[in-house]
């Protein structure tokens, strides 16, 4: 168990905090949403978050990569969360590398890795199909045709669906929705035949596409891991996706609970700082402890994967759920405490306020790993 | 036949005769009949309807006859309303004047002023703003810095003003501003200032739901007439008092029945999203949160009821109104955040395509709803006036 | 819709609270504990309750009672719960007078009404069988002999059981627990032969009972109501207590406060009152707003049940819910406010809170009406 | 072989040859060895036991061996506690002395003074209680009034304590007076007070969860020897600012594996109260509030662990133990309450029939639990330490 940082880690946590600090403020987020960008991302940003390494921080060095492993990606999400960094690291370096690393095959690896690592390749997951996150609730076909398959169906929430140039699409070759069994992933380049994109605009201003495939072919070779045998590797690296986001959802929360308690410390009413008010001290305290245990939390579901440890899935749902609801507190709080300019686009409280629910959506909210929770603890 | 009778004959008739077709179907926003020198009137209806109405005072029904008000009496008022109400006639005039400026003008200003302005917010020729927060005067209003200065044959206003409703809009604005700066409650004038003023400047605010109606107001060596105030100089405060309390009212009512609505409410987007087992929403602990909210929501209604009811027997619940403000935005707040956790990902759209526009409607109210425990006296001043009015417990 | 009170509504209630201030006070509910005494309740009282008309409060003025209603009932029950004055209204006034008055022939109303309202007759309902309200989870058998029936089964949490003249035992003449038909009611003499009653001490300092019937022998004209239809007109009269028990504990929750707001008031630390903490001024008109909602809904229900609305199961559900909660709030930070005192037996802080967990056990806990209202909303 | 190696092999003969067989066992609370001049050994090993223990100082293994302690390292009673925990041998002391009064006795108080009382603590023959909460100075402990006089040649003390721990049943107290009216914190000392002086009462105080060690003293006109005062006059605070800290890591480690393990758990009594689909419990949101509960257990067990990880790497998380308090005692309430929730009736008995023993452990520790936010430090008095020390908000 690590709960500590290692002094590597420090230093990993350090630089990315002074990266996104400094050349990723919030102000970058709101540049790309005020210019209608039409990626969603900033090219250039995610050229120095390459060459910082990031991208491929999953990845072994012998493909290209840096090799920290999760608790480093976690550090690093951490960081972008503070500053709410608009970049493909989530579908990329979490979820493409997680899975490509999880269940690809040697060629695949070999082939593909060292294009994430080295910024030539974007990925994006094809999985939600309904407004609430199960993996196994998948209808997506996959039809045996020759000797590769026909895909069709209709995905959703495709989180940088429309930037990505490949995606791993989780379809069913064979059972019905909501069968763990017979489920298979397969890359599709997003350029394919019968694939159509569309941009979705969310709340945070970030962007998702829903994305339909119409019978689109793909070869055996397309396979990502075993035909129909897809759920257990997509479910560890859908784990390593939860703590992932659980870390970029603390940044979040810290970095409000940091601007609200300087807010409190200068904003005068009646004569007086706010911050002065008991009430809101003691609101400010359930605030600061609630940090302090999504801070353990996180680094607990993250000490699980890089340890590969059994509890892996009970740690992950305790750190999403438990982040997602501070974060909902802490968030609302937020707007609430800085008053009426906590409710103006001026200020950063509602882009915070906004990404933290899409945070909370994303692969499962509190609900469904509460009772994921409770399932994996035998009641 | 009763008097009150008759009058109900004569009204249904008239309202039969002059209220326009189109003026009995539902309003869009945009044909909203805020009058004013710069209105404009997508539907020509809305503006004799407007200027039918006003003809007979009946914009004001109870203001005095000598202003151009209907010289109405509660119960002739009553039975206007009840015959609107019947035929679905639309809102002839809708107006910070006639909600907020008029009475106040009614009780606290010069027989000059009522003669200059009631008339002309009657017939809906001018429309009002109000200006009272300031960036550094929000919870503590009469905190506020405008500064008002005599300058012998007129007043030199310098300052800020924010949570301006409709001020790139509207033609004049009726302002707390500071005339003595050596106190406080006692230091506040009331002013009324021309928008069209050299130094005046309004600049719509973004808030985080988007696009408001809420202005900032940049007031810059303005010059005002000395006639422009109301009441006595310093004597401000007491008119704010009267209006805010008004305001406190109409925002604890505001966007309760708002949300699931449109979808068939909050129980059937859950069957929807989770399933049915049998009649029931098949995940429990949804279903569960939604009927604990349910409960708090018929609960928080049947207080409003019972005070509306102990208010008529002479009973009264005290301070009520503090009350009815903290809980009611609260509900309303906790309401949209169980909302979003039923719609899941379809409540997290902003625009564009992959949600309807009711997804959308709930996105941005739920984000607009955050406000509601901010503006006209945030929760915990509420909470403080209970403490302190209801409860009487003692300050610091 | 009767929100508020009518004048002769205001007689009676004051007319009540002078009565249980004065003449039962929680001393007395203290004399019965630390006398331990038998019955558990104090036959003086009783006796000036039946004085007052109390007793038969429901009861038609034909049969010797004082015909206020459900809500003249419910007033009664509010002033008893701010002393709480240990008396068997609950189980004679309310259950035992409610029955007989729904279900009962015009024999047995005649004859038992009559000795209700005069305090000549004490009962019992004895229904729960499980740790979880559940009024058709009846297990407890009522098997046909000859003309009448033979009861075998076991009841707890029988409130009053072991004081109770008459026992009215739900048994089952047909189907199986938790099936709505079948059931039955009869009334039992509590020295009956095969009737075995436990009197049980609960942390209120009040008494239930658990009850054995071993092959009780009761005659057809005992039963109460139809046979095998008692489900309908038990429902109604569970509204009835669970509206008056919302009341009962609307009334501890108001006592609650009012002590801790003057505590409030009283109490010096670091040199000044604490009610002058922001904090706590927050808490206590929280509170304030509870008790205010609390009222709302327990005379909206008492009002359904004097209209018989349709809504009754509703409302009376959100009474039980919803008050249920408050007065856990409200019980648990009337102790923490009083800090230490509160923590000791002398104060009586922690009486009401004891109280106040019966009470919300008492026909069904916030759990319970929560799914019950969800039903009944069709949802 | 290191000299540890040595010392443990020898702890571990001695420890097999003088631990009685039944000082193995587990022990019954009748049997706690609390030691005093009126103690009772109702299992004779005890004493025995005690007495050997305390022979080669090993109640107290850290104290210097010139007092009776053992005079052991750090890393030598490490392997003492080891070999002891191996045999499961019962503590031979459980003592206010050795845990509270022992420490500020070796840090503050004058070498007669030590030489008096240290050995008396190890060997147990006299058993303290600690007289700091006044019925007007709770959290306010500063706030305290027992007057001490100084009469000359011995001091007069007058006043009352609460929540004085055992005080019925102890030899002496030790005691914050006040020395100085017209200050506050450097107006108090640190006073040792005989129990069998004239004029000192110890009544037991009884608990909302039944009879309770605590006790209230009463100090009428007690005579004290000025060689009493610990520390100098009128410098108590420091020495009790020190003990404070102790007890507060005390209690926010109390209590939090009690509840339903003797039942199996939370889960096992829902899943028999409310019955199971498959494995899971069959009421859904019985469920969801379980594993909501559970997640905080285990969110704040992480947290104490990783303040443990931080402090031994030196980061340090800052004012932690007022976090902790309060988390910990507020997770533990509800916790009870939950578990009442899922009892149902079961869990609201108060003795007698109807009930097993572990229902009604449950009933009282419920109760119980509602002191953990009080005792030590009020909940609202951590938030303010929080607020204050680690969040640096600023004072009125």
């Amino acid at each position: 168990m690590a709960l500590v940082l290692t002094e590597e880690q420090t230093m990993l946590r350090d630089m990315a905090k002074d990266f996104f600090t400094e050349q990723v403020p919030v102000t970058n987020l709101r540049k790309l949403r005020d210019e209608e960008d039409d990626l969603g991302y900033d090219k250039e940003v995610w050229a120095q978050i390459v060459e910082l390494g990031f991208a491929g921080i999953l990845i072994p060095e012998e493909q290209g990569g840096t090799g920290f492993g999760p608790m480093g990606l976690g550090i690093v999400m951490t960081e972008a969360g503070r500053t709410l960094a608009a970049t493909p690291l989530y579908s990329t370096a979490v979820l493409g590398a997680g899975l490509i690393l999880a269940a690809g095959s040697e060629a695949q690896k070999n082939d593909l890795l060292p294009k994430i690592a080295g910024g030539e390749l974007l990925t994006a997951l094809a999985l939600e199909e309904t407004n609430h996150h199960n993996p196994a609730n998948v209808a997506m076909t996959a039809e045996k045709s020759g000797d590769g398959f026909k895909l069709s169906g209709e995905k959703k929430f495709v989180i940088d669906g429309h930037i990505a140039d490949k995606l791993i699409v989780v379809a069913r070759t064979s059972g019905a929705a909501g069968d763990t069994q017979g489920l298979s992933m397969f890359l599709v380049d997003a350029d394919a035949k019968g694939v159509s994109i569309t941009r979705t605009h969310m709340v945070d201003s970030r962007n998702a596409a829903i994305i339909s495939l119409d019978g689109v072919e793909v070869s055996a070779d397309d396979a990502l891991g075993g035909i129909g045998a897809a759920y257990p590797e997509l479910e560890n690296v859908l784990d390593l996706g939860r703590a992932c986001i659980a870390a970029e959802m603390l940044g979040g929360a810290e970095a409000v609970f940091d601007t609200t308690l300087e807010y409190l410390k200068e904003r005068k009413q009646f004569g007086v700082i706010i911050g002065t008010f008991q009430a809101l001290k003691h609101r400010a305290a359930e605030m600061f402890c609630e940090v302090e245990i999504c801070r353990s939390v996180v680094l607990e579901a993250l000490s699980a994967l890089d340890e590969r440890r059994n509890d892996v899935p009970a740690v992950t749902s305790l750190a999403k759920a438990r982040v997602g609801e501070a974060a909902r507190l802490i968030t609302n709080e937020g707007v609430q405490m800085h008053g009426g300019i906590g409710m103006t686009d001026a200020v950063d409280m509602g882009l915070y306020l906004k990404r933290a629910r899409v945070q909370a959506q994303m692969l499962g909210n509190s609900n469904f790993h509460r009772a994921r929770y409770a399932d994996l603890g035998g009641y | 036949m009763t008097a009150l009778d008759t009058f109900r004959e004569e009204t249904r008739a008239w309202l039969q005769e002059n209220c326009p077709e189109s003026m009995r179907t539902p309003m869009p926003e945009r044909e909203m009949p805020w009058g004013g020198r710069n209105a404009s009137y997508p539907n020509p209806d809305t503006k004799v309807w407007m200027d039918r109405m006003a003809s007979r005072g009946w914009t004001a029904p109870e203001w005095p006859a000598e202003y151009g008000g209907g010289g109405l009496s509660k119960e002739e008022n009553k039975v206007l309303q009840q015959e609107l109400a019947a035929i679905k006639a639309r809102p002839a005039l809708t107006s910070f004047g006639l909600w907020m400026l008029g009475p106040a003008l009614l009780e606290f200003a010069s027989e000059e002023q009522k003669q200059k302005y009631i008339p002309e917010i009657i017939k809906g020729e001018i429309r009002w703003c109000q200006g009272y927060s300031e960036p550094g005067a929000g919870s503590d209003l009469a905190g506020l810095q405008t500064k008002c200065e005599d300058k012998g044959d007129h007043y030199l206003v310098n300052g800020q003003k924010v949570w301006t409703s409709y001020a790139d809009k509207c033609d004049m604005i009726f302002c707390l501003v500071r005339t003595d700066t050596t106190v406080k409650h006692d230091g506040i004038s009331f002013l009324l200032i021309d928008m069209d003023n050299e130094g005046v400047e309004a600049r719509p605010i973004k808030l985080i739901s988007g696009s408001s109606p809420f202005c900032e107001t940049f007031l810059t060596d303005v010059k005002v007439p000395k006639e422009n105030l109301v009441g006595e100089l310093n004597k401000g405060w007491t008119i704010a008092k009267r209006l805010l309390e008004h305001e406190r009212s109409m925002i604890s009512g505001m966007g309760m029945g708002a949300g699931a609505a449109s979808m068939g409410g909050m129980e059937a987007v859950a069957k929807e999203n989770f399933g049915t087992d049998g009649e029931k929403i098949a995940d429990t602990s949804i279903r569960q949160a939604i009927a604990d909210h349910k409960m708090d929501q018929q609960a928080f209604g049947l207080t409003l009821k019972r005070a509306s009811a102990e208010a008529k027997s002479g009973q009264g619940m005290g301070a009520a109104s503090a009350m009815f403000k903290y809980y009611g935005t609260e509900v309303n707040k906790r309401r949209f955040e169980l909302l979003l956790d039923v719609l899941g990902t379809q409540a997290l759209g902003w625009e564009g395509e992959g949600f309807d526009s009711k997804e959308l409607a709930v996105t941005r109210s739920w984000l607009r709803s955050k406000g509601n425990s901010i503006e006209g006296g945030t929760s915990e001043v509420q909470l403080n006036v209970i403490a302190k009015r209801v409860l009487g417990l003692p300050d610091a």
